[in-house]
């Protein structure tokens, strides 16, 4: 993964104002910055939701601009997990194995994250915590070579939080790239260890706390 | 190729299982739909105009395409705001694989719902206006297989147009009205192709020109088809 | 500001132009149907023809935009399309006014008549989503996409005499199977000169919005973004 | 009381702004209206206009009631889909007072740009469909202010309805319950009557049968209004 | 704020199974549980936005059937904010404001909570931190006399978090009873000491840790 001196305009506001970031394969990394720094904007621009106004990126090598095989990569858990309200959570996550061709044991998934008994129910009838397991139950699932992960703690209890950790550096196991966008530095760094802070629209490099 | 393929399917099934589920689609459609015929049916019926049968025909026509169209419009709008509900459309976009297969998905999905809303209006209309009596006293039949695949043909371009511009409105404001308003226009060669058709096959069944109408919606329909799937990504891209 | 010559002289030669046409139009022999009311062919001809052209550039500028992705296509589209609509309205006006005199009523439900309305709405269905979307690059889009199927509209409007017979003229030049000329021979070359007049005219107008499009696209971005230093109006 | 007709008129200016910051909603439910009057004169008339007032008053009230009930059934909808995006409504229906201030509010919120839109609909939709020039042809003025109190009591009805309608299509279960299919005809009344009061008033001024349908349509706002704000809160709760 | 053996069904699942609670005037309580444990259902039984299947509850002496006044005396933050996306932050809180009618200094309250430079962006385009405290400014300035929170922490940084104690200790300074229903019995402790744990469907009192 890599950003040379990437600017981003949203509206009237310019978020991002000159990123550079690289990032080998396989590594873990804990991106920081305040409320309204532009993490989540960045994770976006990453998976190719956005498109930069200046500056250019790279992953995987493939050119941020190509966003098919960008995509193809990348996974990105949103902060509200993206997930489809009147679908079930066993059928949330079938559909997104469905769109990546691939196939896994989605009852063993959910299990996994503590959901067979709502394995049945609709997304709009789960727990703000709950969803939040859903979304993190697909990205281990689906386990692209880059995974972005945005506030995974946020709304999850201690166990949720622990099985967070657990299953991120599961897949950091499985050779995958994190960036985790996170205000738990200390729970995130076990998992991604290199830490950046976002702030001013610039990204700087963090010794570990 | 087969992968796109794959993802239209999973998308149409997706959105059909929704539909299923919450009926919401499918009772939106058949509002709209309802509400022009009943409007045109109190205006239209018991004047002058219904009691001649060369007039019956293209009211008829003109009241049930009209019907559909906005239903179309209005379900495909529902298609796309279920999307955006929960930030789920970002995500659908972010799924690897071309675009183009979201539409060709969405339009899949749409599809069935408004099929059966045409599959109750079309004879509603017919008998509403007066147009199915008027056939019989002339003592023909009705062209019911005719009808069926003019109204096929119709559904399908409507239902292409509209998923369309409902990829563009989603995320804009006032986009109930806009939608519409933005797919009507091009939607007018598929309505008066569909309501000349069934015109004519009201007037007088079956015949070449009844063909015509029919290939030229052929055409539209396709012609619809390929150039939103090859414009969709350009519209819907971050 | 630097001036524009080029500008200029497409200017003067449309104005040249229309002088012409006037005169000679005022000159031309009366019609044997029509009387001193022909000679609104003229304007009214032409006018579509614009108008058409006009949607026709839209079209182009908005695929040229998808294909390069320069700011430049966008503002050429929006400028075509604002042009277009400016006719348009001015052809269904001028036309109305004719129809008057020859039809006895401002407005029947003919298919041209309905499809020039309808592409008013098209392009102002265009203008319309244009003016929802703030962030340029996904309006420039956007707009794009919907500049190409509206283009898709001009063959119908154009067709329209053919496929649903109305009290509408047929084209009298008749471009398709074969260019014909169906009307007295004598207002062909005014008619000719006229439609070239409006031409050099779409392209006067065309250059003349796309530069105020671009000042003012200047200097929201320098207000927006001057200290920032980032690249302004790009393309 | 004050209270609530407080709240409804805060709802009521919230929906405006929303919709008129960028006059995007009136904007597009324009163009929405005026598209619908287009496409129905061209798919209805075939072509011929009529100078007889008995042919062309039918057509012109069908499509001006069309486009306007169809216009309202978007406000409506757009109204209460705002509300339910980002569990809005759920707060809104946290506020203190009385919920059926809500509905008020909502209706008051979809009313002006109605109205406004009828304004414009109204004229245009009698001149293309040719009544006007009918009317005047028979040596009569058009009745504007029996026309203008039709169409404002007739808009005032289908908000109503439309807006009761959309309050029970945002409950999820109901929704799920296909209770808005039993809830549609309560339309039925209100398209009835405008549609007749304005053909009538087109086909020959202002005589007591009109005072009839309008004395009726008013007892039917009244009633819906009644009934809605009554029913409201328990159409919306939990 | 009384609940007497309260139980609550939603769909096919029964939540509360017979929760009895008593809470005093002005004082703070922080709940907690695990995710999907019933916590939001909870909070949102007591601002009568759901009615109790059996049992019966209180609140400031009304009974729960009775919407309109325990409407009138409570307020619910939610997980998600519910603020209207097309409104800006200011429009938002004067809104709230109005629907009370009440008086109140919105673009104080903005400075507040850091909001001062977003006061005319859409809430559809604040950060999920930004939209965190433009709620939490809105509970600030309505100020019932029963304020319900539901996870207040999360989605914010460090410093939101300060914040959000600061404000609700306020609140609670104004004699405000607080119901804090939180994932960081840390935090929420410190501004609403009584624990309570939420498991099973049953309430039990814990002791602070
Ligand atoms: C509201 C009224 C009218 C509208 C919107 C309208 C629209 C148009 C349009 C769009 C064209 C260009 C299409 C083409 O070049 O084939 C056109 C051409 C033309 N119009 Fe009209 N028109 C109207 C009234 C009239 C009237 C009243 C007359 C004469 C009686 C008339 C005579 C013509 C003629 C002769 C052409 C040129 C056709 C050709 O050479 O191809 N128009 N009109
Ligand atoms: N479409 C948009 N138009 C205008 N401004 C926007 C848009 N989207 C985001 N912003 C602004 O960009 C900034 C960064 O937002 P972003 O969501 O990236 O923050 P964040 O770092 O994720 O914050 P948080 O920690 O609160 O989640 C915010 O100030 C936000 O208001
Ligand atoms: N309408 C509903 N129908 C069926 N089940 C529901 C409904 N609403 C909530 N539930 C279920 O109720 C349980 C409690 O949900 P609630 O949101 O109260 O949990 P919570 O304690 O707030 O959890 P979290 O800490 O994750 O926010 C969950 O199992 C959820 O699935
Ligand atoms: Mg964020
Ligand atoms: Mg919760």
């Amino acid at each position: 993964m890599q950003l040379r001196d990437v600017w981003l305009r949203l509206g009237r506001e310019v978020i991002l104002r000159g990123v550079t970031l690289d990032v080998p394969a396989g590594q873990g990394v804990t991106l920081l910055g305040e409320n309204g720094a532009g993490k989540t904007t960045l994770l976006r621009l990453l998976s190719a939701g956005l498109r930069p106004t200046r500056g250019e990126g790279r992953v995987l090598g493939f050119d941020l601009r190509d966003s098919r095989a960008v995509r193809d990569a990348i996974h990105l858990m949103p902060v509200d997990g993206g997930l489809y309200p009147d679908l079930t959570a066993a059928e949330n996550l079938a559909f997104a194995l469905r769109m990546h061709a691939r196939a896994g044991d989605v009852p063993g998934a959910l299990r996994r994250v503590g959901l067979e008994g709502a394995a049945q129910r609709r997304a709009r009838f789960l727990s703000a915590g709950m969803r939040k397991r859903l979304a993190l139950a697909r990205a281990h699932l689906l386990a692209r070579p880059v995974t972005l992960v945005d506030e995974p703690f946020a709304n999850l209890d201690d166990a949720g939080r622990a099985l967070v950790q657990e299953l991120l550096l599961e897949l950091r196991g499985q050779g995958c790239s994190l960036l985790i966008a996170a205000h738990e530095p200390a729970l995130a760094q076990v998992v991604a260890p290199r830490t950046l802070r976002l702030a001013g629209g610039l990204l700087r490099e963090e010794a570990r706390a | 190729m087969k992968g796109a393929l794959r993802q239209a399917l999973t998308v149409a099934a997706k959105d059909l299982r929704v539909a299923g589920r919450t009926r919401d689609t499918l009772l939106a459609t058949a509002f709209f739909a309802g509400i022009v015929l009943l409007v045109l049916g109190f205006a239209l019926s018991g004047g002058v105009v219904s009691r001649d049968a060369r007039l019956s025909a293209p009211l008829a026509a003109g009241a049930i395409w009209t019907a559909l169209a906005l239903a179309a419009a209005v379900g495909a709008q529902r298609a796309f705001a279920q999307e955006q509900e929960a930030g789920a459309l970002e995500q659908l976009l972010a799924y690897p694989g071309p675009h183009g297969a979201l539409y060709l998905g969405k339009l899949l999905g749409v599809l069935p719902p408004l099929l059966l809303v045409a599959a109750v209006t079309v004879p509603t209309g017919l008998v509403l206006f007066g147009a199915s009596e008027a056939v019989t006293v002339a003592g023909r039949a009705l062209p019911w297989a005719a009808l069926a695949l003019t109204t096929a043909l119709g559904v399908l371009g409507f239902a292409a147009a509209t998923t369309f511009y409902g990829s563009i409105t989603v995320n804009l404001r006032a986009r109930e009205a806009l939608l519409p308003a933005l797919a009507f226009p091009i939607l007018v060669p598929a309505v008066l192709a569909t309501v000349q058709a069934t015109r004519l096959l009201l007037e007088g069944g079956w015949s070449p020109e009844v063909g015509t109408w029919l290939t030229f919606l052929t055409a539209f329909d396709l012609g619809t088809i390929i150039l939103a799937t090859l414009l969709f990504p350009a519209a819907v891209e971050g | 500001m630097k001036r524009d010559v080029t500008t200029t002289v497409l200017g003067a030669a449309s104005l040249l132009g229309l002088a012409v046409v006037l005169g000679l139009s005022l000159t031309s022999p009366l019609d044997v149907n029509q009387g001193s009311l022909v000679r609104l062919m003229f304007v009214h001809v032409p006018e579509a023809w614009l108008s058409y052209l006009a949607y026709g550039g839209t079209g182009l500028f908005g695929l040229l935009y998808l294909i390069q992705r320069r700011r430049h296509w966008d503002r050429l589209a929006m400028a075509s399309g604002e042009i277009g609509l400016l006719f348009t309205l001015a052809t269904i006006v001028g036309g109305m006014l004719w129809a008057k005199p020859t039809w006895g009523t401002y407005w029947v439900w003919d298919a041209r008549l309905t499809t020039t309305a309808l592409s008013l709405v098209v392009y102002g269905g265009y203008l319309l989503i244009r003016s929802l979307i703030d962030d340029p690059e996904r309006r420039a889009r956007v707009s794009a996409v919907v500049g190409i199927v509206g283009t898709l509209y001009v063959p119908v409007n154009y067709m329209a005499v053919e496929w649903w017979r109305g009290v509408h003229q047929t084209q009298t030049l008749k471009l398709l199977g074969g260019v014909r000329w169906d009307a007295a021979p004598i207002y062909l070359p005014t008619l000719l000169l006229s439609v070239a007049s409006f031409t050099l005219l779409y392209f006067f107008l065309l250059r003349l919005r796309g530069t105020l499009a671009a000042r003012e696209e200047a200097r929201e971005e320098r207000e927006l973004t001057g200290v920032t230093g980032l690249e302004v109006a790009r393309g």
